[in-house]
């Protein structure tokens, strides 16, 4: 029954896909649309009916199937668990996932190879449940680099776009190297103790050890790669070539926390390993910060929206860094809820702009779209964590681990999440008040997006609300839930006493004062972003992202490419010489022994007998 | 029925074909191989159920040579890869024009016997003999039905000829000195011999020097870019998916049971060796700009992955290089049957003349990036299993081995990513390129086929060679 | 005639027909003309009969002269064909020397 | 003894025939005769006797080297029927002296006593250095005659000055008697010289290093037919007859008594080591097709060298490398003989596509060749191969290294043909298939594969 209900949670997209990819074409571009949402919708079913039982019964699902790889100390099997944490992560993975692939339909209506679209967004969810699911590491990463294919398909599915291309190319090759993290991790935890899965490693693992630490390390490693941490974030941001609905799901909502469910699901693991820990924690502040601050002065509107996603994903990383792995899961559900929303209105945005993405050619829309705005709107006093918003209960939490951890990243977190609170408003002032600044025959065209588009908004709208009430201070259905994965009760509960409170009204203050700033700047003052000639000082080095896609041009693609020219032109010619140089070698020796042969008969005889006397005289000699 | 039955039916099927006249001989050609491989299958099943398929007969009294072909799981394992693959390779011919087709036919069917000869001999001068036939065919294919300027062509072919005869001569002499040791040939024998260890190390040497030229391990590579790129693409696909296989299985099969010792001693000098052919390969692939040399260059730095995943002498390391030898096999020859599909459209092989094929061949895109795919060991295909083997037994030498072999993922990536983004995306293309032909089509499939397959249940091929990779073993570790 | 070789001792008879030897093989090395190489060879072969007769009186056996017989038979045809062949040469180039004929070579 | 008898009568009958103006039968009645020799050859096969005290011994080494003697002579007299076509009257004369030739090689190999030897090789050498010349109006040809004979005459004279010093040390010409005397300890120094002055005289007619100048100039002077006879027949001839001379007259044992032995042995591993060498490196700038087999020749008189150093094991072993360069070498010269039918040259550029103008023919030649160079199932390859596993149970591995070495470069040249051949576009069309030509290029090079695929046939013959 079990395995039934596992396979057909995982086989329904990835059946969404075959169809989408054979017949989608003939089908016709509205039912395969409707088969892609429905397959998803299906395992959204099944997902709930799972999640009932598991909430009731209060223990995981394991399935097995078969055996996978054989190698001689590690049998790894291709198996499912169901636990807790897989559930509420396939929850809104599914959920979100069929809401995006029915806001889809609308959205790429006009694209002629919009089967191509759902089938790859199957895909997607085929592998991202296959990763939420897996009951060792190895059946994770199958997942964890399927969804990485699939990222690398969706980013370049307008392929004829070089640039798309390579930010696709980009995207897959970074995770990559987050990947080899995670295979050595794998490796390094293999033979420590001879198993991937799961739940003999939670048994297995005791006590912590420099070797653990390492693994540890190399898996936060892979995390970075997916979930786009310091180093390895540059990614995200160009992958904002993919269609809108992509980045809502791939790029917001869902794989991106694939790290954090990773982490997570080795909470033991990591508990052992609390120097890593620190460092995660430390990554992640700096992250937050540092995509916070790219975000203020982006004028792409989707941009402004990775680096905040960049940002909140460094707040999670900051909390599973104290080990609160529960307040990240929180706050992965609630931003899943209000960054897709706030990503999927600015594809309405962009759709009603045929286009347009740059804030500056905005402005003015709330009239014309009332739905997109109210719904953003909602979205971004979430992020800003205004209170009664989901996002304020979550990032709360963060915040108020992180003061009972370490003062410092308490307050580079808090920094990081006023400036959230600026950049979101900035974006929203830009977009929908004051005049529109785009062309006459955009203006003229300016609609509502179709029901399509807005019912998956208002759905995500409302969930960004009330969101937060899953996880409510104090009394947690959250952490009960989750309660089971985790060997300590860290972080979380904290009694409610003066501290708490006094930080969640810091908190608040501080997301207020941001949107006040914003309101003043671009409200009151009414005053828009430089083009990008003339941005000048701070501003340019932030506009231009520190410049840190250049640094790893610099440093690490090139130098690649030329060693690899040199190789080309030098080494393999080198050896090629050699290897020829025999030959020439003795080519010229015949070529010189030629003229011994005079075809003079005096010579040879001469030779004849000169051989004749050496021999006689060697023998004599020898005598 | 034994093992003998598979290299009478080839060996009939060169000689038929070559009868066949140029009109048929494809067709026969491909008649044989199949008949060839459905033996091969139902010998597999005899030998699952037990049944002793090897076969063993006097030839030469003194010096003693047997014809003895020995099918234990990893032989039967390489003799369907070598029988499966030629089916394909005909087939995938089938929408060339050759002239004087009939000796073309029979001389890549006489291949496949000294081939699949080799994977299967006991004997170590039968072995040699078979070693050697291989090595004429492909020579004739090289030349006569190459590419490219003639005159680079012969330089290319020669060189690559004289280069393996080179390696293997001195293989032979290492044979006869273990003759003198052992008064016989027979595998078991040899593997039963006493040697010193200098004595070890010298064979293994010689051993290596015709191992590592056909592999090939760097720096003994020279030859194959140049071959790969001048064979035609059916030679280029014998060359790369089996033949260089034979290399790799020797190594398994000869060099490390025979002279354990050495590699014990020097373990970690292959295993770099065989590392640093990775890097390089990859990194050298790169920049290149002709299809067939990037893809020669990937197989060299696959084929170095596997070599270092043989050299660490312990199960794991063999089984996924066994396993990675036959998913780099398929792989491989979809790969290249990609290029000479573009080849057929475009007239070309410069990357720089290719591009904006997608838009005109959705299906031939989508079967090419799945081969990409696999060829950078996305889990769930075969090579997955196989590298992720590898990887996890260098990393049980040596962590760092583990490392620097794990680039392979990201450099792999990178190039192969690189190559199709060039040859596939981008703005629609000047000329017009059909999309795939059935025929192309079927040969696309059975490959991604099987690589799929296995890259999810791979047991039935672990389970058939690991028994005898691990009598290897114990023969690498009896002292 | 036993006693004339115990007198004279067979070390002299050896001693004289390797220098007899020597001068034919420096005849045939150094002299141009067909001709005199041909006397040359002759001169070598008649030094190795008088020893091939020297050697016979010393062991008392009548093989070594019957060879002698053989081996002027033999050299009289060698010299035949030899002529012959330098006739044609002759009838070709019109010329006997030897250091015409180097046009094979290399 | 019978078979000499045989051979000698029917030369003397080809002669007939001319005078019976039977030209037009003579190439087949010859070729009836010799197998009828042949057959007769194989009845006296494994009889150990000896004739007119003791001048000839009949053993199963000779008879098995008499036999392959007449094979080869078989092809080249039928290859002489398409060779000649343009001056028939003196066809009979080369058939005849082909014959004779023939009685010479068995006399050499089947001799008892040093006059025998003696005679045997003469009449091979004068037979040879007639057909060297006999294009009487070319003077490439009489060169190679003049050549041939001066320095053939030259080392007669080695020879026989060294029969005479072995006859003074032994006393007699009788080879069993000087082997039991051999033994005998303290021996004057003649006989060891008079021995080296043998051999070197061999050496000089299976052109080892350094006295094969005459061999290039030669082969590439005479006729094509005629070349095809001394880089088979007479070399092999030679080999066989110093194989005979060294065992036969147990020089290892009595140089052992003088502790000469392994000064012996490293004369012989450099001479091999020089020839195989020299003729290889030579080989591989040549245009010259003759000239460049002279040197492949060479190269492989180096290798059969190599016997001497086992000569109590090796006899089979030198039977089969002789069969089976001799066999190559038949099918090589069939195929250059056709190709360069009426060119006054040899050159490569003759051979130019012949894979496409007579695919057979160019297989063949193909064939002949990767036997030469010692690729499997062509009986080259086991040739090298007991050879290489006898040397190395002699202990001689850096000999061996060195052959290996040696063979890697001689591929170099014999592809350069075979690439001539298939990769080049024809620059001629080739007319006619001439019976006997295919037959004996088609005939021996089975043979020669036949050896390969079942070696033992004469690898036992002689153990």
């Amino acid at each position: 029954m079990d395995t039934n209900l596992a396979l057909l949670l995982v086989l329904t997209p990835f059946l969404g896909f075959l169809i989408n990819v054979f017949f989608g074409k003939s089908l016709g571009k509205t039912v395969s649309g409707t088969i892609g949402t429905l397959a998803v919708a299906i395992s959204f079913i099944v997902t709930l009916v799972l999640f009932n039982q598991i909430n009731s019964t209060g223990k995981g699902i394991e399935v097995t199937l078969f055996d996978w790889i054989q190698i001689s100390n590690l049998k790894i099997n291709l198996g499912f668990l169901l636990d807790q944490l897989s559930v509420l992560w396939l929850l809104f993975v599914t959920g979100i996932g069929s809401l995006i692939h029915l806001y889809s339909i609308s959205y790429m209506h006009d694209d002629e190879n919009m089967h191509k679209f759902f089938s790859y967004l199957n895909l997607f969810v085929f592998f991202m449940i296959t990763l939420v699911i897996g009951s060792n590491l190895l059946v994770l990463f199958i997942g964890w680099e399927g969804v990485g294919l699939c990222s690398y398909l969706l980013i370049g599915f307008w392929y004829k776009n070089q640039d798309y291309n390579d930010a696709a190319k980009k995207a897959f090759i970074m995770n990559r190297i987050g990947d080899l993290g995670l295979l050595i991790g794998m490796f390094i935890i293999g033979s420590m103790f001879s198993t991937l899965d799961y739940a003999t490693l939670k048994t297995a693992v005791s006590e912590g050890s420099p070797l653990l630490s390492l693994a540890a390390l190399c898996l936060f490693i892979g995390a970075c790669g997916k979930s786009a941490q310091i180093p390895l974030y540059t990614w995200l941001p160009d992958a904002m070539a993919g269609p809108t609905p992509v980045s809502a799901l791939i790029h917001a909502a869902t794989m991106v926390t694939a790290g954090i469910f990773m982490v997570t699901r080795l909470n033991f693991v990591f508990d052992l390993a609390v120097d890593v820990q620190t460092v995660i924690a430390v990554i992640g502040a700096i992250t937050s910060l540092l995509a916070a601050t790219i975000g203020l002065v982006q004028n792409d509107i989707k941009k402004v929206l990775a680096y905040s996603t960049v940002s909140q994903l460094g707040l999670m990383f900051l909390a599973l860094g104290f080990g609160a792995y529960e307040v990240a899961v929180f706050h992965v559900i609630t931003h899943a809820f209000f960054k897709a929303c706030l990503f999927l209105g600015s594809g309405s945005v962009i759709h009603g702009l045929h286009g347009e993405q740059d804030m500056r050619k905005m402005g003015g829309l709330r009239k014309a779209m009332p739905i997109t705005f109210w719904t953003m709107m909602i979205s971004s006093l979430a992020i800003s964590g205004v209170p009664f918003f989901s996002g304020f209960f979550s990032k709360d939490e963060i915040l108020l681990t992180a003061f009972h951890h370490s003062i410092p990243l308490y307050v580079v977190g808090s920094i990081a999440s006023v400036m959230t609170a600026f950049y979101m408003f900035r974006l929203m002032f830009l977009t929908f008040f004051k005049e529109f600044r785009g062309t006459e025959e955009q203006k003229h065209h300016l609609h509502e997006s179709g029901s399509l588009i807005t019912i998956p908004l208002i759905i995500l709208a409302i969930l960004a609300t009330f969101g937060g009430l899953i996880s409510l201070p104090g009394n947690s259905w959250l952490n009960e839930y989750l309660s089971p994965l985790f060997t300590k009760a860290e972080g979380g509960e904290h009694h409610l006493g003066a501290t708490e409170y006094t930080l969640m009204g810091v908190a608040v203050l501080g997301g207020l004062l941001g949107i006040l700033i914003a309101y003043i700047k671009y409200f009151k003052q009414n005053n828009v972003p430089e083009s990008d000639d003339n941005i000048i000082g701070l501003s340019k080095l932030l506009y231009d992202k520190y410049y840190i896609d250049e640094i790893y041009e610099a440093v690490i693609v090139k130098p690649i490419n030329f060693l690899s020219k040199f190789f080309r032109d030098y080494i393999e010619t080198g050896i090629a010489a050699f290897v020829f140089g025999f030959g020439k070698v003795t080519g010229e020796i015949a070529f010189q022994g030629k003229k011994i042969q005079t075809g003079s008969i005096g010579l040879y005889l001469f030779v004849f007998v000169i051989g004749l006397c050496a021999i006689v005289s060697y023998l004599f000699l020898a005598q | 029925m034994n093992v003998s039955t598979i290299l009478i039916i080839l060996l009939i099927g060169a000689f038929a074909t070559y009868l066949s006249g140029d009109k048929l001989a494809s067709k026969v050609a491909l008649l044989f191989s199949l008949a060839a491989l459905g033996c091969s299958i139902l010998l597999l099943n005899n030998y699952n159920a037990g049944e002793n398929i090897s076969f063993i007969a006097n030839w030469i009294n003194k010096p003693t040579i047997v014809l003895a072909l020995n099918a234990d799981g990893l032989g039967i394992a390489m003799v369907l890869l070598t029988l499966a693959l030629t089916p394909i390779i005909i087939f995938s011919s089938f929408g060339n024009e050759y002239k004087n087709a009939k000796s073309f036919y029979a001389l890549i069917l006489f291949m496949a016997f000294a081939m699949a000869g080799t994977f299967l001999a006991a004997d170590g001068l039968l072995y040699y003999v078979f070693w050697e036939l291989a090595l004429v065919p492909i020579y004739f294919i090289a030349l006569i039905w190459g590419n490219g300027d003639a005159e680079e062509r012969r330089k290319a072919v020669v060189k690559f000829f004289i280069y393996t005869l080179a390696g293997s001569l001195f293989m032979l002499t290492a044979f006869i000195y273990l003759y003198q040791k052992t008064g016989s040939f027979l595998l078991e024998k040899l593997y039963a011999a006493e040697l010193s260890s200098n004595e070890q190390l010298w064979i293994f040497l010689a051993f290596f020097l015709a191992y590592a030229i056909k592999i090939p391990i760097i720096p003994f590579h020279t030859w194959q870019a140049n071959v790969y790129q001048k064979a035609p693409t059916v030679g280029t696909m014998l060359l790369s998916g089996i033949m260089l296989k034979m290399g790799l299985y020797s190594v398994l099969r000869w060099q490390l049971p025979i002279a354990p010792l050495a590699a014990k001693e020097y373990l970690n000098i292959f295993i770099s060796l065989g590392i640093a052919g990775v890097i390089y390969g990859s990194i050298v692939a790169l920049k290149q700009k002709d299809l067939k040399k990037l893809l020669a260059y990937s197989s060299l730095a696959h084929v170095g992955l596997i070599a270092a995943g043989s050299y660490t002498l312990t199960l794991d390391g063999l089984r996924g290089a066994v396993l990675q030898m036959i998913a780099h096999g398929f792989v491989v020859v979809g790969l290249f049957f990609a290029a000479e599909v573009i080849f057929r459209r475009f007239e070309t092989r410069e990357i720089s003349e290719m591009g904006g094929i997608r838009i005109q061949s959705p299906k031939f895109t989508s079967m090419f990036l799945i081969l990409v795919l696999a060829s950078v060991a996305l889990p769930s295909t075969f090579n997955f299993v196989g590298e992720f083997t590898v990887l996890y037994s260098l990393s049980q030498i040596n962590i760092w081995f583990a490392v620097l072999g794990g680039t392979t993922i990201i450099l792999g990536a990178y190039y192969m990513l690189k190559m199709f983004q060039q040859v596939m995306l981008g703005e629609a293309n000047s000329k017009t390129f059909a999309d795939v032909s059935l025929n192309e089509g079927i040969s696309f499939a059975v490959i991604i086929a099987v690589l799929l397959f296995f890259g999810f249940y791979p047991k039935p091929i672990t389970d058939l060679i690991t028994p005898s990779l691990e009598t290897i073993l114990s023969v690498i570790n009896k002292n | 005639m036993g006693n004339i070789l115990n007198q004279i001792g067979i070390e002299n008879y050896i001693f004289l027909s390797v220098v007899l030897f020597c001068i034919g093989i420096f005849g045939v090395l150094y002299r141009r003309n067909a001709i005199i190489v041909f006397m040359s060879i002759e001169i070598m072969l008649n030094a190795v009969n008088l020893l091939f007769v020297a050697f016979s009186t010393y062991h008392q056996d009548a093989q070594g002269q019957v060879f002698v017989f053989f081996s002027m038979a033999v050299a009289a045809a060698e010299v035949a064909v030899g002529l012959a062949i330098l006739v044609s040469i002759f009838r070709n180039i019109g010329s006997i020397s030897i250091d015409n004929l180097k046009n094979l070579k290399g | 003894m019978n078979t000499l008898i045989a051979i000698t009568g029917l030369g003397i009958f080809c002669l007939l025939f001319e005078i019976l103006n039977l030209r037009k039968a003579i190439i087949p009645i010859t070729i009836a005769g010799l197998l009828g020799v042949l057959a007769l050859n194989y009845c006296e096969f494994g009889a150990e006797q000896s004739y007119y005290n003791n001048m000839i011994t009949v053993s199963k080494f000779s008879t098995a080297f008499s036999s392959l003697f007449i094979i080869i002579t078989i092809f080249l007299v039928a290859l002489s029927h398409n060779f000649y076509h343009n001056h028939p009257t003196k066809i009979s004369d080369y058939v005849a002296i082909k014959v004779f030739l023939l009685a010479g090689g068995v006399a050499m190999v089947s001799f008892g006593n040093l006059a025998m030897f003696f005679l045997g090789i003469e009449v091979l050498s004068i037979a040879l250095y007639v057909l060297a010349a006999s294009d009487r109006l070319n003077i490439k040809s009489n060169e190679a005659g003049m050549k041939y004979f001066l320095m053939g005459s030259f080392a007669s004279g080695i020879i026989l000055f060294g029969i005479c010093l072995i006859y003074g040390a032994m006393g007699s010409f009788d080879i069993t008697e000087i082997h039991e005397s051999a033994l005998s300890a303290e021996l004057p120094i003649w006989f060891p010289i008079g021995m080296i002055l043998m051999v070197v005289g061999m050496l000089f007619k299976i052109a080892a290093v350094p006295f094969h100048f005459w061999a290039p100039d030669v082969y590439e002077g005479s006729p094509a037919l005629t070349t095809a006879l001394m880089s088979t027949l007479a070399k092999i001839v030679a080999v066989a007859t110093l194989f005979k001379l060294v065992s036969g007259l147990n020089l290892i044992s009595s140089l052992e008594n003088q502790d000469l032995l392994y000064t012996f042995q490293n004369i012989v591993v450099f001479l091999s080591i020089a020839s195989m060498t020299v003729g290889n490196i030579m080989a591989l700038r040549q245009v010259n097709v003759k000239r460049m087999l002279a040197f492949s020749g060479i190269s492989h008189a180096g290798f059969m060298l190599m016997t001497l150093l086992t000569v109590s094991a090796s006899a089979g072993v030198l039977l089969y490398y002789t069969a089976a360069y001799a066999l190559a070498g038949i099918a090589a010269f069939s195929v250059i003989l056709y190709v360069c039918r009426d060119h006054d040259n040899e050159d490569i550029t003759n051979f130019h596509g012949l894979g496409k103008t007579n695919p057979l023919l160019a297989a063949i030649l193909t064939a002949s060749l990767l036997s030469m160079a010692g690729i499997p199932i062509f009986s080259g390859f086991f040739a090298k191969l007991f050879l290489f596993d006898q040397t190395i149970k002699a202990g001689f591995v850096s000999l061996v290294i060195v052959a290996v070495i040696n063979s890697i470069i001689s591929v170099g040249y014999y592809f350069k043909l075979i690439i001539a051949m298939y990769s080049k576009e024809p620059n001629q069309e080739r007319t006619g298939k001439p019976f006997l030509i295919y037959a004996a290029a088609v005939v021996s090079i089975a043979l020669n594969i036949i050896l390969g695929l079942f070696p033992s046939l004469v690898l036992d013959l002689l153990n």
